[in-house]
Order: structure tokens, then C-alpha cells, then sequence
């Protein structure tokens, strides 16, 4: 079902964790629904430097926060805000098409990190 | 790797016995059972050899019993069966909120036609209270029909005292006993029921065998019409070999029905044990009340597809009813019915062992387990408390 | 004693090969194909790789295909699935007399429920006349469904022009293809069909697997309402081994497909030709129109059960129409249909030929025919005539 | 399906042919309805002698037409009036319950042939 990026994302998960010294917090989703992400962001000079993800939720969705706290970092902020649903899924080699939609928060939470930075910092 | 195979509720590896059984009459006795010739004769004489095991198996009498190639197709043929039988009699049926999707959709489909169903309420075990079947019976009650065991709870509901109620209002009674037949003793007469399903592979037969008893003067309208097989109440080809395997796996369970429940439940129970020892997890459905090789939890602050991959990664093969493991991506409507909330049963693991299971399965099983919830919650956001979730319903974002 | 199969048209042996492609389904493969851990995934490969080979069959789309458990269901699906999903649009069917009774009792439960069934008659060879088919629908038809082939008779139907006038009403159109497929080339879209049935077990595939074809985009209900199992249009756990068969049984038929038919179609007119010979007998359905591997026949003066029972003594397997070999007591409709009278229609007798026939077998065949038959005329108090034959209505003596 | 019996009679019919000096005649049945036959009698001192049989039926038809023959010849009338369907198809081991009724029409044919001598003699 899953590929093989996907399982190697899954069982081993880059950059768990909370990070407590954050400069930016985004939360995507709901355990109603059975996913919740959470991602956090440090940042320097525009850039991602760090970033660390919290998740609750299928397969898709651990491996989609790994992904996306790696394909994050050393991206500028504006670089980090194209990421989308499309290009994390394609970074993974795809997902089923059922947990393209649902499980698939990642860009979202990301997003959510960055304006949650960008409020921090008045902008 | 190690595989340790814990689904058997979902369906069962064939007793190479049975797939003895089944090989002549896929190799030399291939004719039409309704032929005047040998090879027509052997196979019609196989099937009722094999309706004979099969009736027994359940303490009914064979003429009672109808092949059908589902749990399933057993249940829609007797909830339509029934109802367009009795329709000028009444139009009101009666399941509960445990039923399987054979049962619930097939009502769904009676009420388009024009039928009332009521939906029975569970208890925090997922127990039908009789007392409510009894309050919902009005003179146009044609049908009740309750579950017989949860494959996602485990819970054994008391059929004999709902049958028994069936009985005294004139009602007829249906169990969809697809989960427990074959693993615990099953007797139509003691359960006070006119027509029970249930299914060959979920007690080491084939797949693509069912049945349906039918006690007899019970008149149901065929589901799938035809020709003049199993007495004109059910057309098509026989499924010979499937219907010989069926026999065949009746007559072991019959046999050694004793020994499988002796053998899984002291496991089931090491299970529940060693699980409940880990924060934050509780059993669901009945402690007592429940199918012997059945164990099912939920776990806070996981998700229960995510608990699935990472124990098949460790060669563990089970269940959940989570909202993601489900393909039609909502949480199981059971969990719901018993009153856990949706954020919760989404941490639904079910474990469901077998006559294959083994002490040592049990050993790594209770180890594994135990770290793959570790692991899950060392990633999850939560970690006391379910802090910041809304308790909104949760449409499916497509 | 030598045994020679020569009803075919009823059911046929597996295929060795079918057998070995479903034997791992039997052993390793058992698990849930709806689960997500690896066995489960395995038989979810099996199968979507058997829809693709049964679609190929009929040059459908492999989504366009959803296993059955027998042609019999399939054909019951087909009618309600489309009556149920239209009634709302209309309530008349089209249907013709030499329908299965699979498609014949689902038609007449159907007008239970409301819904108006026409029955086109037949010419004297069988074939419906598609200008009765124009003048039979109203605008209240919402299914036409004619058989493609006759198992009794032969006689293969012009499907492509009844399905061009359906198409032109914008009606949808079904055909029963189950004694058609693998026999003859079948295209669905040449066919100009929306929904056609057909069943594994008569291509040296195994019982207990068939299949619906439904075209892209037509809604139908479903027969057996549960799981999302088949796109949720046909639940149940999957009969994996049996789809697996279906799968194998469908690349075999589309490979060989023209060797099997150049294979039986000179034993087919050797039998013909011989019987000819035969005094007061005549070929029963067409003699072009007709499936490759079909010979049947009146015999005057003796009957159709005797004859079979004979043959089968002399180790020939095969069937017929006459009231005393149908359980229901009842000569073949379609006989009657076709203009043919009672008594004789009570000499009927169907031989059916496959892969497995060969020369010798046609010649001891051809030889055994003959004699049976002067061995019953012999006995018969008929020679000549029908003198004292009362042309009245035989009701069954009960 | 049929007994040993049944097999024997059916495929070695017993008596089997036209009678053309036959003392009475009698015929049961109708080809409309699958099964047709006619029992021939030679009687003498009110006993039967020889019984032969033509029929137009199934298997269970010509074994209860053969065992039917075998059994008059020698009995008087009104011992042979006594033969029921149910004897003869207790003679034969058995009949298939649908055969029971509807091809079992020995008794009756051979109480037409007897009442055909019977008025044939003005009796
Ligand atoms: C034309 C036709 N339709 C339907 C059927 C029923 O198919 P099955 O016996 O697989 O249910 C048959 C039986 O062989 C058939 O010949
Ligand atoms: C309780 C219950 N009913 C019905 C079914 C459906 O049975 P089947 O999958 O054989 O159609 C199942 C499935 O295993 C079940 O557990």
C-alpha cells in the first residue's frame, strides 16, 4: 500500500520531538479525525535552521512530518511556504490516494509554523 | 521474521484437513450435482454429507441448513428473505448499533423500500439491554436481529433471553453468529433462534462458503433466485469443493471446539493482562461476556493505523477501528455506539488469536506491543491528556 | 469403463493449471484481503490481477468487473441491482422465454414488488426477433435482458442488434453470457451491452466464482449489501482462491479461445451428422447460430430421462430437457417455446463437448447413440406415430 | 439415485414387447406427461400367464413396467388386483420420492388390462 519511502519515513521518523525553545509553532488537524501534526521551526537570517515535529496520527502522517521537517530546513521561508500537499507526496513517491487528502497535513502545519514565527516577530 | 498471524476474526488460515477434503472435488468429481450421472451423484452425496456436519455443528437439523458463499450473503438473505416474506404481515425490523455492515446497510436498504428499522442502543460493554428489544416491538415487528459476538469488541450478547423475547411476542429471531460459530458452543434451540448466519473461513474452512439456518416452517423468499439448488431457496452452481470444505471444517470444530476455547483463552487473558499494565489503555467490550480469542484495546494518544504497520513490521498481523485503518476513513460506529469518544477510538487495536497461536507468539506479542506503543507516543503530541482537542464531529476531508 | 464428459454446458473440470494458480491462495495467502499487513496485501494483488484477466476476456476495463460468487447471482444482481437503482425512472422490463430461470424468477419476483415484465417469444430455432424487442418497450423500460447463448438449444441470440435498439432508447441492456463466455469471442462493446454475466466454471475455471460486468459510469444497487469489498458493490470476504481461479481460468480462455472452438466444432457436426441418420429425429435450436461445442436433439418415442441413464451405463455424462430429468417435473420451457410439442419434447437430450473430447470418444459416442436409442424404441409402444397421444395439458401427478 | 434393482430392470426390462394375442390390454399414462404404458395379459383359469409390456417413459417407468410383468404372471386376478404402487415399488428396493407418483403406473396399467379381459369375457 505504502511505498518504500513512505515505510522508511514511517518506522524511522527524522526529527522527533518538541522543540522547547521554538521560534515558530504550527498545528494542523484534530484527533477527532484522527491526525493532529505539530511542527516547530527555528529560524535564522529567513531560513529554517531546525525543524521538529510532534504527530498523532496513521502512517501517511508520521512519515509526511518527517518529511516535511526535513525538506524544511535550510529552505527560506518563502521557499518552505511552496511546499505542498503535491510535493511532499511526490517526495515520498506518492501516497494511497485516500490519505493523500487526510493524512497529508504536513504543508499546512508548516505554513502555520511559519506565520506563527512571522506574528512572534511582528511582521 | 517472525510472523505471528492475529486476525482470526477477519478470517482463518484453512486446516490442511479441510483442504484434503476439498482436492477430490476440484480434481475427478467435477459434475453437476443435479445430474443423473456418477460424477453428478458423488458430489450431490458430498453436499449432503456436508450439510449434515455443518447443521451439527449448530444442533440443527440438516434440511435447516442453506449454503450460501458468505457471512454476508447469509445475512442479506435473511434480512430480505424475512421482510419481503412477511412484508404483508408487518414492516418494522429490529437490529441493534453492533451489527456488521451485512446487517446495518442491508436495513438501510429496507427502509428505501418502505420498511421501519429500529437501531438498538449498546451499553459501555456493548451489551443490547432486552428489556429495550422488548420496548421496541410494535405489532408490525416482523424481524429482530442481533449480532451474536462483536469482531471488534468481542462481546457476547445474551441471544437466548432477546430470543426468548422474539418467541413469546410471535417474532421471528435472526443472529448474524458470523464471529462465534465455530468458536464458542452455538445451539439454534437454546438461543431461541429461527435463522442464523454464519460462515465456513471464520472457523478454519474455506472462504467463499457460508450458511444460513433456517429452522424449519420458517418460509424465507430467496435472495438469489434460479435453478432448483438447495431446495429452490438459494440458486447457482454449487460450490462443490467449498461446500465439502465447510463439512469438513464443521466437523473440527465440532470435534475440537472444547480445545481450541481451552487453548486461545488463557492467551487472550496473558494478553489483556500484560496490556493493562501500559498507562493510558483500556479493554473494550465486556471483560467476561466476550469470544475466547479475542483481546481489544484502545490506546490513548495513538492512532491505531499507525500501531497496525509498525507491529506487521514486526510480523504481527491485526486489526483496528480506527478511522484510517477503515477504508471509508470514519472511526467504527461500534466504538461510537459504546460510548468512546471519536478522538479516542481512533487508539482501537484488536487482537484475535487462533488454534496456531503459540505460547512463545503470546511472549514476543506482549513485549512488541508494549514498545510499539512506546515508540507511537515518544512521536505523539500528547502525552497526559487529550489538551486542545476539539470535540467537533469530524467530516472526512477529501 | 470409458467415461466421456459430454455436459459441459453444465459445468466443466478445472483446468490443471487453475488449480495450481489457486493452491498458494489455499495455503500461505489467507489473509483478510481488506488488511493492511503483507498476506492481506498479497491476496489484494491476486485479485486486482484476476479482474484484469476476466475483464480482458470480454474486452472490459478491469474496473468494470465485479466478482460474483456464480452466474446465478450475477444475473439476479444484474435485474434487481437495476431495477432497485431505476425505479424511479420506470418499472418495465424486457426479457425474453429462454432466459435462465435465474433471470426468470428474479423477473417474476420483480413483478411482486411492481414492476412489469414482457416475454419475447422465440422462432422455432430459438432466435428472438429484435423488431419484437423495438415494439415491447415503452417508456417505462429500464432493462432489457436477453440471454446471449442457450445451454438447452444452442442458439446464440443477436445481442449486438437487440443492444443497438436498446441504445438507441437510451435503455440499458444486459446479456446472460454465462454458457457464452469462453466458448466464443465476446466483446462487450461490439455486444453494445451495459451489464453481462458470466461464470468461471464454465471455462475450466473453478465453481463458485463468476462475475458481473457493469459499464463505466451505470449505477446499480447492490445484491449483497456489507464491507467495501468490490468497490462496495458486492461484500463479503473475498473468495480469493476462487478469483485467483476466475483470473487464471479467463488468460487460458482468451489465449486458447480459438483453439478450443476449432477443437470441438468438427466433433459437434460429427454428432450432428451421425444423429440425422438416426429415423424421427431432428435437431433442436440453430443450426449455424449456435455455440461450437452444442448438439441437441428430439428423439421421437422414447424419453430424454431414459436415454441419459442408459448412456451414463455406457459412461456418457449428459443432460436433457425432459420433464422426468428436471426436478420440477416440468419439460424445458424453452422446448415449448419453440413450438415444440410436449411429448416430444420429453425426448430432449443435450450432449456437450470441451477440450478434454476427443476423436475416439466422438466415434464410441456416435455408436452408443444409436444403439441406446433402438434399444428404447424397442421397448417403446411408439414406432411410427404419436397414435393416442392425448394433446391435453399434463398437470404433474402429485 | 435408483437402487441396484431399479438399474436391473431398467437396463434388462424384463418381458419387454407387443403381445398380439393378448387376452387383455391396458394403458396408463400419456407421452404428454413422460410416461406411457401398456401391459399385456394372456389369462388362463383366471390366472395370468404370461404378462409382456410396452412403455414410453423414464427409467423408473420401464423397471416398474418390467417388475409389474414379473410379478403378475402367475398370480390370479385377484391377486394381481391387489399389486399397488407401493408394492412394486417395494419390489424394486425403492423409488426417488418424484418417482413414486409419476412413474409408477404398473398397478394401474395392469388393472386396465385385467378389467379389459374382464369385459372382453362379459364378465
Ligand atoms: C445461461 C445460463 N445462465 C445462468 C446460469 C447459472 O450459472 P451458475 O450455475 O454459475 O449460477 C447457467 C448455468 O450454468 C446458464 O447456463
Ligand atoms: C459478525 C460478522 N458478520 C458478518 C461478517 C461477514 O462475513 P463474510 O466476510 O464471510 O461475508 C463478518 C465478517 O467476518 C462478521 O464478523
Amino acid at each position: 500500500m505504502y511505498s518504500e519511502k513512505v515505510m522508511d519515513h514511517f518506522t524511522n521518523p527524522r526529527n522527533v520531538g518538541e522543540m522547547a525553545d521554538a521560534d515558530g509553532v504550527g498545528t494542523e488537524g484534530n484527533p477527532v479525525c484522527g491526525d493532529m501534526m505539530k511542527i516547530f521551526i527555528k529560524v535564522k537570517d529567513d531560513k529554517i535552521t531546525e525543524a521538529k515535529f510532534q504527530t498523532f496520527g496513521c502512517g501517511a502522517a508520521i512519515a509526511v512530518s518527517s518529511i516535511v521537517t526535513e525538506m524544511a530546513q535550510g529552505l527560506t521561508l518563502d521557499e518552505a511556504l511552496k511546499i505542498t500537499k503535491a510535493s511532499l507526496a511526490e517526495a515520498l513517491d506518492g501516497l494511497p490516494p485516500q490519505k493523500m487528502h487526510c493524512s497529508n497535513l504536513g504543508a499546512d502545519a508548516l505554513r502555520k509554523a511559519i506565520e506563527d514565527y512571522k506574528s512572534k516577530q511582528g511582521k | 521474521m517472525k510472523k505471528i498471524y492475529m486476525d482470526h476474526v477477519a478470517t482463518n488460515p484453512l486446516h490442511p484437513e479441510v483442504l484434503d477434503a476439498m482436492m477430490p472435488y476440484f480434481k475427478e468429481e467435477y459434475g453437476n450435482p443435479l445430474s443423473l450421472y456418477e460424477a453428478g451423484m458423488n458430489a450431490r452425496n458430498a453436499i449432503e454429507n456436508a450439510r449434515e456436519s455443518t447443521a451439527s455443528l449448530i444442533h440443527a437439523k440438516s434440511r435447516e441448513i442453506i449454503f450460501t458463499a458468505s457471512g454476508a450473503e447469509s445475512n442479506n438473505f435473511a434480512l430480505k428473505g424475512i421482510a419481503y416474506a412477511l412484508q404483508n404481515k408487518g414492516k418494522h425490523l429490529i437490529v441493534s448499533k453492533m451489527e456488521h455492515h451485512s446487517v446495518l446497510n442491508t436495513a438501510r436498504f429496507l427502509e428505501k423500500q418502505g420498511f421501519a428499522v429500529t437501531y438498538l442502543p449498546l451499553d459501555k460493554y456493548g451489551l443490547v439491554n432486552p428489556a429495550d428489544v422488548e420496548k421496541a416491538i410494535t405489532d408490525e415487528t416482523i424481524l429482530i436481529s442481533i449480532i451474536h459476538a462483536s469482531p471488534e469488541i468481542g462481546t457476547i450478547q445474551p441471544i437466548n433471553e432477546i430470543g426468548q423475547i422474539a418467541r413469546g411476542k410471535g417474532i421471528l429471531m435472526h443472529t448474524d453468529s458470523v464471529s462465534s460459530v465455530g468458536n464458542i458452543p452455538v445451539d439454534v434451540d437454546s438461543l431461541n433462534v429461527d435463522l442464523m448466519s454464519f460462515a465456513a473461513h471464520q472457523f478454519y474452512g474455506p472462504k467463499g462458503a457460508g450458511a444460513l439456518y433456517i429452522k424449519e416452517g420458517t418460509r424465507v423468499v430467496p435472495l438469489i433466485y434460479g435453478g432448483i439448488q438447495e431446495n429452490g431457496r438459494r440458486a447457482g452452481t454449487e460450490n462443490v469443493p467449498a461446500i465439502v470444505g465447510m463439512g469438513k471444517a464443521a466437523e473440527l470444530a465440532t470435534r475440537d471446539l472444547q480445545k481450541r476455547i481451552d487453548h486461545v483463552k488463557p492467551f487472550r487473558d496473558s494478553i489483556i493482562e500484560h496490556a493493562l499494565n501500559i498507562e493510558n489503555l483500556f479493554l473494550t467490550g465486556h471483560s467476561e461476556q466476550r469470544l475466547p480469542g479475542h483481546a481489544s484495546f484502545i490506546v490513548d494518544f495513538i492512532e491505531g493505523e499507525a500501531m497496525l504497520m509498525l507491529l506487521a513490521g514486526k510480523g504481527i498481523a491485526c486489526a483496528s477501528g480506527s478511522a484510517c485503518s477503515s477504508r471509508a476513513l470514519k472511526a467504527s460506529p461500534v466504538l461510537i455506539s459504546i460510548g468512546i469518544p471519536a478522538h479516542q477510538a481512533q487508539g482501537s487495536v484488536v487482537f484475535t488469536i487462533g488454534e496456531d497461536t503459540s505460547q512463545e507468539d503470546i511472549d514476543y506479542f506482549n513485549e512488541t506491543f508494549q514498545a510499539v506503543i512506546k515508540r507511537l507516543r515518544e512521536i505523539s503530541p500528547f502525552t497526559k491528556g487529550w489538551e486542545g482537542t476539539e470535540d467537533s464531529a469530524c467530516t472526512v476531508k477529501k
